[in-house]
């Protein structure tokens, strides 16, 4: 195991606990939505440090598709969850 | 020599922990987005050592991005939106 | 030779880089720390940029180097042109 | 040497990211969160790149600084008429007398704590085992050995295109539904009122450029980082950009419906034939012949580039589009 993997790993798995406590108990859903975005992260810093093998060696790649269609994933995924909150505000609005 | 890469890294990353402080303090929202436009331009010098460190060409292509992309966020926090949806 | 001009071209880079941060957490008001911190960062950079185009020589890389100096430039001065106009807007209530 | 200086360097990237993280997640105003937010993604690009994933780094760059950036703020937007934060506080406020009472009590907190602490654990503990045993790297070892005959020389677009093709279909899709999901809840957000001269100058050539550029890395992706995912967000920037400058053309045919719908599924829908047609000639489906790989892999993420490019800027703007003939 190398330094960085101690580092980033460990730093992953604090952001993915972090972001998931936030997505729990935020009050506010647009924050929550963002604790989402947070947490996903965490999940893609682990992985990422999975896939590492050190400054000189090739990393595996296969953890590397993973995250980047995460990445893409997820971006459409918190605007569809925009667009649900911000059909929320509009209904709740016409009450 | 690759030790003034990294001396420049170092120094590169203190620039950017000092625009953090700026992010995390504000006081007014335009502070913060001023100090993360910093880190942008901070990240663009990093990304371009390390490219040299570590051989890899392609993070070159990150920095460029970066560049293009840096006054989107900018555009997006102070662009007025139109009064109504329907128009 | 070289080394001694990129070596200089890095350092000088790397001291307006931290200039301009340290006029951002120093300047008492939002419009002089939007003032020091695109003057100072877009100078280092620039510097940086140079220097690092000497140490690769070459001339490809050097090129996408200038473009992502112009970009930044372009792409730096717009917001703060943009972050300006809306923190006045902030202050006349408009 | 590279390991010493790199440490000093990686703690204050770990520093500052947690330090964000932190932030974005205990912030009292939405805004600000966004703020961090975006700040933190600039922070996690650099790891990556420092982490050796220069794919993954490109696509946080374009995603990060371009699209998820501007999407959440632009949620988060004054509206122009005065001090109300359009959707943040109603909903705030809405979630308070709904939720607040089971949310803020103590013991419902301190037990989601502990929960989140235990999961912690379980994940280090996790992250460790996968560490310290080897065996996953087969995988990586295959990928490595069949290379040559994926059509591509770029291990993770060969992934993506070629070994597990499947799954990538099935991403392209999941935009799909996104995008129909926002369609079925929503019309389009009211647009940016018209830029003013500085942002215009800017428009002007940084649009053609972003073009340019995913047209380089949709190029490039087979043999070095790049491709299509890549790509389409760099077009999907150029979309948001167009958008955010209050410009009535966006880049999509948003006159007509048929056509946009066809630049919707053209990505998911030439994937599937492509993977059909193998079938018909009697191969596995989508296990393209050798000698064709590459020119099929090009064939199908510049399809998918459009695909995902469409999908989101339609994300960002957040429904479907007015039928402007006027525009």
């Amino acid at each position: 195991m190398l330094t960085a993997h101690w580092l980033y790993g460990l730093s992953g798995c604090l952001i993915m606990a972090l972001g998931l406590r936030a997505v729990l108990l935020n009050d506010s859903l647009l924050q929550r939505i963002i604790a989402l975005n947070v947490m996903g992260t965490g999940v893609f810093m682990i992985l990422i440090t999975i896939a590492y093998r050190g400054p000189d060696a090739t990393p595996d790649p296969i953890p590397h598709a993973l995250v980047l269609t995460g990445i893409v994933v997820a971006v459409s995924a918190t605007a569809l969850a925009l667009t649900l909150i911000r059909r929320l505000t509009e209904e709740q609005d016409s009450d | 020599m690759s030790e003034l890469l990294f001396v420049c890294l170092a120094g590169l990353m203190l620039s950017l922990l000092l625009g953090l402080i700026r992010v995390l303090r504000g006081p007014e929202a335009g502070d913060r987005m001023m100090a993360a436009q910093l880190i942008g331009t901070t990240g663009v010098g990093i990304l371009l050592l390390l490219s040299l460190l570590f051989n890899q060409p392609a993070l070159s292509d990150v920095a460029l991005i970066l560049a293009l992309l840096a006054a989107v966020a900018a555009a997006a926090f102070s662009g007025k939106q139109r009064e109504t949806s329907n128009d | 030779m070289i080394d001694v001009i990129t070596l200089i071209l890095m350092t000088t880079g790397l001291i307006f880089f931290l200039c301009g941060s340290i006029g951002l957490l120093r300047l008492p008001d939002l419009y002089s720390r939007l003032h020091a911190l695109t003057k100072a960062d877009n100078l280092g950079l620039g510097l940086l940029l140079t220097g690092i185009a000497l140490y690769q020589q070459d001339l490809l890389f050097a090129l996408k180097l200038v473009l992502i100096w112009l970009a930044v430039l372009a792409a730096s001065s717009a917001s703060a042109y943009l972050i300006a106009q809306y923190a006045r807007r902030q202050e006349t209530g408009r | 040497m590279i390991i010493t200086n790199m440490l000093f360097i990686d703690i204050l990237l770990v520093m500052s990211i947690l330090s964000l993280a932190w932030a974005t997640l205990t912030a009292t105003d939405v805004r600000r969160s966004v703020i961090f937010f975006i700040a933190f993604g600039l922070l996690v690009t650099l790891a990556w790149a420092r982490l050796q994933a220069p794919d993954v780094a490109l696509a946080e760059a374009a995603i990060g600084a371009g699209l998820s950036g501007a999407l959440l703020l632009t949620a988060v937007q004054l509206r122009p008429r005065g001090t109300l934060p359009s959707e943040a506080l109603d909903n705030e406020k809405q979630n308070r007398s709904n939720r607040a009472d089971l949310r803020s009590s103590a013991a419902i907190r301190w037990a989601v704590t502990l929960l989140c602490i235990v999961l912690a654990y379980i994940l280090i503990w996790a992250l460790l085992q996968a560490l310290s045993s080897q065996t996953n790297d087969n995988l990586a070892q295959s990928v490595n050995a069949n290379l040559a005959n994926s059509g591509v020389s770029n291990p993770v677009t060969a992934v993506l295109l070629n070994f597990r093709a499947y799954d990538t279909l099935l991403e392209l899709a999941v935009l799909l539904t996104a995008v129909l999901g926002i369609f079925a809840l929503s019309e389009e957000r009211a647009g940016y009122a018209p830029a003013g001269a500085v942002f215009n100058g800017l428009v002007s050539w940084l649009v053609p450029a972003l073009i340019l550029m995913a047209g380089y890395l949709l190029w490039v992706g087979a043999h070095a980082p790049g491709g299509a995912f890549q790509a389409g967000a760099i077009l999907a920037a150029a979309g948001v950009i167009l958008r955010l400058a209050g410009k009535p053309d966006i880049g999509l045919p948003v006159s007509s419906t048929s056509y946009l719908n066809i630049i919707l599924v053209i990505g998911s829908g030439l994937f599937l034939l492509v993977g059909l047609t193998m079938l018909a000639l009697g191969r596995p489906f989508l296990g393209y012949p050798e000698a064709m790989a590459g020119k099929l892999i090009l064939f199908i993420e510049t399809a998918a580039m459009i695909s995902i490019a469409a999908t989101l800027i339609l994300a960002f703007i957040g429904g479907r589009p007015h039928n402007r003939e006027d525009g």
